[in-house]
């Protein structure tokens, strides 16, 4: 896949070819450069540089006061964080895994999200969280969750999900300047199987602004994160079929960009939804609902949502994979939209 | 174990105060109650006799704490007029509590932190918060949220034990960005059983951030009593736990309260990192205003704590040293009404909100969606 | 308002007049009363018999053992009833509030809904947790959540939602027989403010089982808990107008009944959802997107959501009623599909 | 203070052990380490002469501890081995802490409750789970997960933590049943920071349930150290602020951990409330078997820490004392091996899971969604 990076503010031209964790990399170390008040912290971010090597190299750069570890509490991590936030600086932090966000939700839905609300723009908090999400690559039990909806729910919070290294390098370093928090999860499974040129130097991706990545005239298919490739995948076989396939990544839930979403929707009149988490409210309803209320009248036929299932990610590696949306369900979905 | 509080001592008085820190370096260090950590430290008895003369704080300082401790009362008493009469919300009182709230507030300055709970007015108001936005917030106005930009006070915080964490941030900032300031955070007997006060005091201690937390056990957590809500007798020693100070205090003392928290706050300043205060203390009012303590305890549960009123105990004491006069209190109270008075009338002049700011401040830049809802309100206000 | 209540499995006759709240009292004593393996347990249940009096002498009838007030923290309490559950016991929490559920989130998330799913079954969780919800009577700040959807999007565990005093006891009676997880989110609103008829004796309304409230052919109207009543206001004056409306109390969240959601939508053509959560994501979400995948065909209008907004519920007391829904805007949204 | 610790002494032998309690009644009580906090209790030294000859338990019981200790290390070894052949997960070793894991699991009963995380292999084995389904649990496979229905071992928790309070709530349950079992937690050095060690702790104190929760303190949280997680550096200390009692062991001296761990178990089968056991000990290998420690540590952190080799120390001493020949030795590690490699070929035939399996066990009772979602998938496989 060749995902054409849309930087707004680049002046460099030159690129790289990069991983999406490389990417990550780059974009946290020039955030670091640029701006004395960003700090990264997390468990085992330092020294080890994460366990997927996303902070590799940056403590040894910047210093062990720009970037840490902390004791082993997710709560304590975001609750520090707020604290910092308050303060004045820029706190990047990283939860290990999206599945062990969950010790600190208490923090997040309680004050992450209302603190410039409840203090009228008094206090707010320029704080980034970076969590690994999703399945796809045989992790241990809880370390395959992919919980953006609760965020998504959540006042007051950003969510962003890139899904190519040039966007998560753009999208990171937006999220790092914008003065709200931001979610910024990253699929696992992206981290390293795909490499594109990513541009050197800064430049950011504004947030709220969905990507098109294929464009097509028959049915829209609305994804963001380690599922647009599963979604690019089964469009493609669609086009070999005659079928016309305009894939959407969103990159960010919140804020959504209906207007891509409903430009599409007008056209293609057919609409596919492709998430991994858990089917019940997942954000793929929140899309739906949109379309459902703002577009019906250019729908012909159901929407069809693609997603998890409601039952935990299994631990069980043999079969995790049957619960992973793949290219051969988006791709019965599709077909299923057009035969409507 | 190397405890900081071992070498502790004052190396650099305070760079300002709302009460200037102990003038007395030899009662300045942490060594003097290092090893009473069992015990309740106290500097004036019940009925005001001086009983640690040596660690005594300046006369001006103890006129100040006398001050402000009748200020916090007054405003107590006020709010609970107040809401009967409809002009104030549900309130949580600490009539009784001043020492545990004023002496340690007293003890920073305007470039500290202060993060209170829902129980914590006497010590917002004594940190500096105006009287004025302090009536606001407890009537739920957004003026009352909308902190002063010359302070580093918090919103009352609702959630238990949730501002914890955030203390540990601030001060770590600050000394990221190479200041001297320290963060200060309360929280109650109950909360101290929540996660997040654990997580906090290890971070603090691991991280050697600034803090001073100041855990109030006024012996009950709503309807339950603290030997319900845990089996340890001691609370300060769970200081222990995280390598750092903890200091048990008489919190119905002012000058105890203020001494300890003065030095907790030297220590912080100087790098020495965090203190864990213990306030003992006793909620003698109701858990709100609109709260019934008869549902849950007895007049025997309480009886006792009215004879160790911190107010008292501190007047009593200033009369006796003749330190202070019944005309000077009573120039006192007069000063302090009119004080609280004007606050009213700058209060009751505050404009109600509108509707659509429900939706303000949820992000600097609105999101498409929040333009949305906000125009369906204003097209309702409208119609 | 006078709900019929659908009791199963009802043997008295007699009734009694009764508030929600103390139809929940009733539930709780006749659960203890017939399981020994039911506790009760929470902060300021025992002695106070808990803020709302839900749990009011239930200690001093069942005993402290039974019936005892924890320390406060509120993953301890969640996280010591998965324990109690674990080894054959029947827990019954309280959290005080809803909103104060954050902090025992990673429990929930965690464990609480994958106990039966990772141990095979040899293990499940009989658990019920009990949370006062929702705004409507100026409590403070943080004390007027509504996070029913969070649970909703949580493999493995049912979401209750009761809306009337007959429907909150039978259900849960059900809740607490139940073999796994439950959520039981009651309406502070409704505490008090309704009285009714309510059965004595021991019943159960079986859990994922809507209620059609008012029937009309017009316009489907799809709601729970406080909504309810809400709902119904707008309902009647809609009817004035001679609008059919038929209100859908679904009283489980998980499982859903969409059966007969999709029967009423079959005859009416036109959906209003309506729930108090924030906007974004809500359950409201889910609702419209099943409608979307499963009955687009008889749809003849959008389908308009009702809800609270994408902002903190406001801790500011005077002007608070905006962010909740009212029968001013709810008979909006039913003249709105009525005129598309 | 009044710590149960002060008046407990062993009431009654426990039910039945894996491996019965020490005999020895006069060194039983828990008042023979109450004061002995601050150090670590060591009955052998790392070369295996007696330190504390009074203490030592029965030589049948250290046979045996020796037994499990080899036997849980030979299943450490194999993984490692079977991990390089595609014939294992990713698995967590734990070699080097089989005295840690062994001497406190080996405190207790079928029916008494433990709670491992990912690392407690070792402590799994030794309270009974089969050998063939911990295989089967390493390969992810669902017939790891459905545990013995008679015992009461959950599955490893990986979720760091969150398994304390649920010991808590299995504890109490047993409590209310009238029943004498207790329930057992593991938990590490890390996994201490988080807030639900904190609650569970003071939960456990305030409700007195009968749990012993073991902190194993082997140095490292993935990359940090335990100086790092922590500014306290006696993690035991941290029971006084639950007002427990807190024991800190050698946690390489496998007669020391069964020692304390027994009694507490006692106390806490006699009602006297819970017990926190830090175990002082070591993660000599990496974290799992796929990590790499040379990223974060030096030789130099590691050094000296094979010459604590736990199953050496106590070979040494059974073979100075003669209770151990090479001959029995070497008998044992026969038995071992036949023991493994016969698990090996029952795990080897357990079938694979299908599919549809992903969503059974949701709910007893699965909902209308998910009898539509499994039809689904079925559909796909037919497909
Ligand atoms: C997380 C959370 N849980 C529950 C509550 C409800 N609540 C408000 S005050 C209170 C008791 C607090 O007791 P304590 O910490 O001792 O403080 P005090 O009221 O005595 O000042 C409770 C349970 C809350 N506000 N937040
Ligand atoms: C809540 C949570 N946060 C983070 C992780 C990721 N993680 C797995 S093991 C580990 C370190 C645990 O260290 P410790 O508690 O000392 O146990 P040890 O591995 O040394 O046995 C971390 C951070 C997790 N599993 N759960
Ligand atoms: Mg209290
Ligand atoms: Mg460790």
């Amino acid at each position: 896949m060749t995902a054409t990076p849309s930087p707004t503010q680049t002046k460099t031209l030159t690129t790289k070819t990069m991983t999406m964790v490389a990417a990550i990399n780059d974009a946290l170390a020039l955030a670091l450069e640029r701006d004395p008040a960003v700090h990264i912290f997390g468990e085992d971010v330092g020294v080890m540089g994460g366990v997927f090597r996303a902070t590799d190299g940056l403590q040894a750069r910047f210093g062990a006061e720009r970037v840490f570890d902390t004791p082993l509490a997710e709560a304590g991590i975001v609750g520090m964080g707020i604290g910092m936030g308050l303060a004045g600086l820029k706190p990047v932090a990283e939860i290990q895994f999206a599945g062990f966000l969950y010790p600190a939700l208490d923090q997040v839905l309680s004050h992450l999200g209302r603190y410039r609300h409840r203090t009228r723009s008094r206090y707010h908090l320029p704080m980034v969280v970076r969590a690994p999400y999703g399945g796809g690559v045989h992790t241990p039990e809880q370390h395959a969750d992919s919980p953006e909806a609760i965020l998504a729910h959540t006042p007051g919070v950003k969510v962003v999900i890139p899904s190519t290294p040039a966007d998560a390098k753009g999208l990171l370093l937006a999220a790092i300047e914008d003065p709200d928090p931001v979610f910024f999860f990253e699929a696992i499974k992206l981290y390293r199987s795909l490499k594109e040129e990513v541009p050197e130097g800064h430049y950011t991706i504004p947030l709220g602004k969905a990507r098109v990545v294929t464009a097509g005239d028959d049915v829209t298919v609305i994804t963001y994160g380690g599922m647009v490739e599963v979604a690019q995948k089964a469009a493609d076989a669609a086009r070999a079929h005659g079928i016309g396939v305009e894939v959407i990544d969103l990159r960010t839930l919140v804020p959504l960009d209906t207007e891509t979403i409903l430009a599409s929707v007008q056209k293609t009149g057919r609409v596919v939804i492709v998430t991994e988490a858990p089917r019940t409210n997942g954000f793929h309803s929140e899309i739906s609902a949109t379309i459902a209320e703002e577009a019906i009248e250019y729908l012909r036929s159901p929407i069809v949502r693609v997603t998890g299932f409601d039952a935990p990610y299994p631990p069980f590696t043999s079969i995790e994979d049957v619960y992973r949306p793949n290219p051969v369900r988006v791709a019965k979905a599709i077909r299923q939209v057009m035969a409507y | 174990m190397s405890k900081p509080t071992a070498k502790s001592k004052s190396k650099t008085p305070p760079k300002s105060a709302a009460v200037p820190a102990p003038s007395d370096p030899t009662a300045a260090g942490a060594a003097a109650y290092a090893d009473a950590q069992g015990e309740m430290i106290q500097l004036i008895a019940p009925d005001g006799t001086v009983t640690q003369p040596e660690r005594l704080p300046d006369v001006s300082i103890r006129l100040r704490l006398y001050h402000l401790m009748r200020r916090a009362r007054h405003f107590d008493e006020r709010a609970w007029v107040l809401y009967r009469t409809g002009r104030m919300g549900v309130f949580p009182p600490y009539g009784g509590m001043e020492a545990s709230q004023v002496g340690t507030a007293a003890a920073l300055t305007p470039d500290d932190w202060l993060f209170p709970t829902y129980r914590d007015t006497g010590a917002a108001l004594t940190y500096g918060l105006p009287l004025a936005q302090t009536i606001a917030y407890w009537r739920t106005s957004p003026h009352g949220w909308a902190m002063p930009e010359n302070l580093k006070v918090l919103p009352f915080y609702i959630p238990i034990a949730t501002q914890y964490p955030h203390a540990v941030g601030a001060a770590l900032a600050e000394r990221r960005r190479g200041t001297r300031n320290v963060a200060m955070a309360y929280i109650g007997d109950g909360g101290s059983s929540e996660g997040d006060f654990h997580e906090a005091l290890n971070f603090a201690g691991a991280l050697n951030a600034p803090c001073v937390f100041i855990l109030q056990n006024n012996g009950w957590a709503i309807s339950v009593p603290t030997r319900s809500q845990t089996r340890a007798t001691n609370l300060s020693r769970r200081a222990e736990g995280y390598g750092i100070p903890g200091v048990r205090v008489d919190g119905n003392d002012v000058l105890a309260t203020y001494r300890v928290t003065a030095e907790a706050v030297q220590r912080a300043r100087d790098g020495e990192g965090p203190t864990l205060i213990e306030t003992v203390t006793y909620r003698v009012k109701p858990h709100t205003v609109a709260d019934d303590p008869s549902r849950y305890r007895t007049a025997e549960d309480t009886a006792g704590w009215d004879a160790r009123d911190p107010v008292l105990r501190l007047r009593a004491h200033l009369l006796a040293e003749g330190h202070l006069t019944e005309e000077a209190d009573a120039e006192i109270t007069r000063e302090i009404e009119a004080e609280f008075e004007e606050a009213l009338r700058v209060a009751d002049a505050y404009p109600e909100p509108t509707p659509a700011e429900i939706l303000d401040h949820v992000f600097a830049e609105p999101t498409p969606q929040l333009v949305r809802q906000r125009a369906q309100i204003l097209a309702e206000e409208g119609a």
